[in-house]
């Protein structure tokens, strides 16, 4: 956790931030997306690097979202740190090959000697009203994928510190950012720092219910334990940061002190992260568990547009509240 | 293989009806874009939209040459294409703020009006996402010789998707009768399309064997004239064809893009609007050539003005889906 | 379970004669693929369907995944009923835009207005010593995706039968076979019929352990209940046959009974559909289950190639047979 | 821009170290390949491999034009490609056995030979997969002022991959040192590439902007020539090229692929095997040129022998990994 009296930033500050520390330290870092330079990208997150880095390494590209990340792979190999840009994560669909089946199997396939040092950092999240096309949260498919590492930040502290060892990382890292928490403002000290991928972490201790939550959930899971309070129940909130490598120790731990648990994911809810979490925590704590885990994640349909059929989909404090407290066997 | 740069001057004495057809379909266009933009100035309409203003004369000139079956498949931008195609104004209006009543009962929003009725298989989120589908409507009308032309609406942006050119050469192997129409409106997003594309527009098509030509998209009896060839050319089993029509966004990439002057200049804009507007030079054209009068076009206006006014109430006082109709659509039940 | 007594047919011939059926049935069914005409696909699964149904319906495409199996979407909203043929399920990678963003989509983003009638055939399975990027199991992605439906036949009888519900289907529906699989012999009878998506299958019937098991492993699963047999234990082996829609209710029924369940499947083992199917019995069964829902797939790592490598990578009857051992308190 | 069709007939007084070198590596290959089927047929080998039999000139042309630092990427039929790069047969034939002392620790096989030594990038088992890699090889070349020039070796098939042109593009906007090299051996699989390629193949680079220009891909002088021509363009900034290869594959798509009269006649399988191959008129040149005489050839093929027979052997000999290393090299190390 970040000391106590330190500035704050915005979520994309700090995602700035982290990209503009890694450039200044390694002339090898650079940026390919769809207006990442002069627009800085259409949520503004990169506003400013062009400027201080130049269009040699903060690159605009067509919109060749297959063409730039190959051309990433290539340039991770030989020397170079790239970072791709894909504004919305559901555009990761056309990236699949160039991530799976190159990015993440070259070391393997080469006998461990070619590396490829990249990132993607793309978006996650619905109730922008954005449409189905512009809303998913997929990185299930990435965290399935062995040679791919999976970072899903859930405050600007987070987000730098993540970002920047995601950065110095050897191997293809993808990093979820949720586009609807650009603006959180958080605390991050001015020093510089890193978060070590594969270590979760707890936002808040508590010992009746564990709420395991990641990227946007954290903060309904906060919320929803504020609510529990309220009633006498206290939740602890557990986000893994990272997919994977994934801190199950922490998870199981966690489970095991307080008997329930519930994990909570944007993607959505079948075939998904949750469906990890809750089969690691099942498995690891089955004799401490005084009930199911239980998983919520997006309902199962394709994100709708209309306001009240979106915010349907998600969970929500409430929901999670309920849920909880359920769980807990009070009425 | 042919590939016709530079525009044809084609004026053909189109008949009075459609003419006027045209410039009621292109005035209702610009009407409805001005007023998506007041929705969401007012804060009435839920996310972002794409303005077609600037555009009209593409999306009319091409569908008043197509049927009602003939299939289209649209973009992000795609409001003129619907339109164009025959969609009401009140239920893309409902669609828009996400009423039940609209063409999709919500579920898609701007980006993705969809009709049966009028052979609109869906505008588009994905950049270049609608080529695959609408190169399958045309192996559809083939194989089971219906006659029916796809076209495919796309933005020079969709140039640097390899779908394209996947697509362009199933089309032309099976000489699909299907008519690829990429808008160069000069920008993606914030970039202009000279920085993000190399090599020439024209030959991108040609060298995988598919007929191509450009029109100026700002005068829509041009882009009539070539549509209406290429259609009787393709539904002849003439086989593919690629249409660049030059044109321009009057607004920004969406309604909230307002500061656009580190991408573009105001000159730049100011040039399209005043001396290329495909609304303003068609009306000064129809009354040079008597085919109406100003009090003529009025009416026009005056009408459009009216079915606007009576599709925004609709669909401003249309209900909302009720929650759990999240959970339908999902699959067809067989 | 089929009849007792009737012909024998492989597995290929099983896919072969379910797609020959419904062509002759249905004009507008028509299959497109690379080298599916004239050489029958690679495996040869398609032999002498072209000279029944002619080139016009037996489609070779050129090596263009995603444009044409955006072209068969297309076609499917307008009347046919294409298959697309995706030689190795490693190249679906190339289709995730086509399938997920456009073919599950497009039924709820049109209110319902537009369907798409079409099948994806593609493979899965390892040792058969292709290489990491020819051997992977990729369904998990395609379970997750609301508006897809998921088939994993582990007989020549489930094949032809699944096959035949699938291209009937209004919906898009992904169809993976093990090509390890296309020699299995099995009964199919002549009559014609089909098997609907969404019902597991009691592979054998059993007391002591649920084994749950997909596709590929179904074999292996039976083969592990043999060798528990052996030292007493009666193992259940249940086949989903479809993780989308995924019959639910007979895997926690099975596992209530038996109280102990391992779920296999040969995905890479994380984040895959071990995950779900498990998560589904832990939820469902937590208060009947004797101990934690074990997960079986595929080692999280890329397929290798190195036979003694790639071997080790996969479960097998033997590996198994030693947890379910373990799971019954065996030693 | 520019397309030169037709093969320029350039035959450079190559000096006599250079030609043998080329034909002591074409006959290697070839012998390669002949060992590499040996070992099929005998069941020694696990699964199956794609041989470069035929092609040798290709990739023994476009690799004595490069240095050893230049990048390369290759197919899954690569053996040629990564022994004119400068693999070691013993661990070529080690990997193909799936054996601990190959390129690769027996992880990758056949179809990812990868070697940092020899500037391989890797082989690749996904059409057109490689096509990024090298363009992003070319890109950190350039950005990191190396030199040096990628090479990325691709068959006709993979013309029908969109992710081509958005190389293409991104490689001319950018002016990245590259060579897209497409061997045209007139199939994929099992079809004759015109079933699948519509319009003309050069113009699909040209239309990008990017130079291109096609060659005999059985004379390796002739590929010599014209490669280190744009190896030499582009290390000098002139930016990305295409070079397309008419070749042939004497044997079958793999070495499973024995009937092969339902896609190819045994008449232009003999046409291309008699009169058109690499080596046996390289051969007769080079002896007719005086270059070498029969004797010296002799001795040239010789040593080839000898030198598979050692590396067969070694390979043979050699261990499995244990099982446990399936584990390793998922991730660097950090
Ligand atoms: C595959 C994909 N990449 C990126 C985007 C984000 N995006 C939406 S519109 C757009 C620009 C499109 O430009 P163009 O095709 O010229 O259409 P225009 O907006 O000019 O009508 C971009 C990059 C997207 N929707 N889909
Ligand atoms: C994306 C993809 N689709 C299909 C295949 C299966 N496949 C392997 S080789 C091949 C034919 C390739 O033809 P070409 O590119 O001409 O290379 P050649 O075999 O002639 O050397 C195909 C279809 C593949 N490996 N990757
Ligand atoms: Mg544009
Ligand atoms: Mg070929």
């Amino acid at each position: 956790m970040p000391p106590t009296e330190v500035r704050e930033l915005t979520f994309a500050q700090a995602v700035k931030e982290a990209i503009a520390e890694e450039m200044r330290r390694d002339a090898t870092v650079c940026i390919f997306g769809e207006d990442v330079a002069e627009a800085g990208t259409p949520f503004k997150v990169l506003s400013g690097l062009v400027e201080e880095f130049g269009t040699k390494r903060v690159i605009d590209t067509p919109i060749s979202e297959a063409g730039f990340t190959g051309l990433a792979v290539g340039a991770a190999m030989t020397g170079l740190r790239p970072i791709v840009d894909i504004m919305f994560g559901d555009f990761i669909t056309l990236t699949m090959d160039q991530m799976v089946n190159q990015a993440a199997k070259v070391h393997y396939m080469s006998g461990g000697k070619w590396n490829v040092p990249m990132v993607m950092r793309t978006t996650l999240g619905a109730t922008r009203r954005s449409g189905a096309q512009h809303s998913q949260s997929l990185h299930a498919w990435f965290s399935h994928v062995p040679g791919l590492k999976v970072v899903l930040p859930s405050t600007p502290y987070d987000a730098k510190g993540l970002l920047k060892s995601a950065i110095r990382d050897r191997n293809p890292v993808v990093f979820f950012e949720d586009k609807m928490m650009y603006k959180l403002r958080g605390p991050v000290p001015e020093e510089e720092y890193l978060i070590p991928l594969g270590v979760a972490d707890v936002k808040r201790v508590g010992s009746d219910i564990s709420l395991v939550a990641t990227s946007s959930m954290v903060q309904v899971a906060l919320a929803a334990a504020d609510l529990l309070q309220e009633i006498g129940i206290s939740a602890e909130v557990i986000d893994p940061r990272t997919t994977w490598p994934l801190d199950e120790k922490t998870l199981i731990e966690s489970a095991k002190k307080t008997s329930r648990a519930i994990v909570i994911d944007e993607g959505y809810g079948r075939y998904g992260v949750t469906a990890e979490l809750a089969s690691v925590i099942s498995e690891g704590a089955f004799y401490s568990l005084d009930g199911p885990v239980i998983r919520m994640g997006a309902m199962h349909v394709p994100i709708p547009f209309s306001p009240p059929l979106e915010d349907a989909t998600v969970p929500t404090d409430k929901t999670v509240f309920e849920v909880a407290r359920k769980l807990c066997g009070r009425s | 293989m042919t590939a016709t740069t530079g525009t044809s001057k084609i004026h053909p004495a189109l008949d009075t009806k459609l003419l006027l057809h045209m410039y009621h379909q292109m005035a209702s266009i610009r009407a409805f874009e001005e007023q998506v933009n007041e929705l969401y100035t007012h804060a009435l309409m839920p996310g972002l939209a794409h303005s077609y203003a600037g555009q009209e004369a593409v999306a009319v000139g091409i569908c008043a040459a197509l049927t009602r079956d003939d299939y289209i498949t649209s973009t992000h931008r795609g409001h003129g294409h619907c339109l164009a195609k025959g969609a009401s104004l009140d239920r893309m209006f409902a669609e828009l703020l996400g009423k039940e009543a609209g063409y999709c009962k919500g579920k898609g929003g701007s980006m993705h009006i969809a009709d049966p009725d009028t052979g609109n298989l869906g505008a588009n989120a994905i950049v270049g996402g609608s080529l695959g589908i609408a190169t399958g409507a045309a192996f559809s009308s083939k194989y089971l010789d219906l006659g029916r032309v796809a076209v495919c609406f796309f933005g020079d942006g969709a140039l640097a998707q390899g779908l394209l050119y996947e697509e362009l050469n199933l089309a032309e192997l099976w000489k699909l009768p299907v008519l690829y129409i990429c808008e160069n409106n000069l920008y993606t997003e914030y970039t202009h399309y000279s920085e993000t594309t190399a090599g020439d527009i024209l030959h991108r098509a040609t060298a995988f064997g598919v007929h191509a030509e450009s029109v100026n998209g700002q005068n829509v009896r041009e882009v009539y004239a070539v549509a209406s060839r290429l259609v009787e050319r393709a539904r002849k089993g003439g086989g593919p064809a690629f249409l660049l029509c030059e044109t321009y966004r009057y607004g920004g990439h969406h309604v909230g893009d307002i500061n656009r002057t580190y991408y573009r200049s105001k000159q730049e804009e100011h040039l399209w609007l005043t001396e290329r507007d495909p609304i303003l030079n068609f009306a000064g054209q129809l009354i040079a050539e008597q085919v109406t009068d100003a009090a003529g076009l009025q009416e026009i206006e005056s009408s459009v003005k009216a079915e606007m006014a009576k599709a925004v109430e609709f669909a401003l006082n249309a209900p909302y889906p009720s929650p759990e109709k999240a959970e339908e659509d999902v699959y067809a039940a067989n």
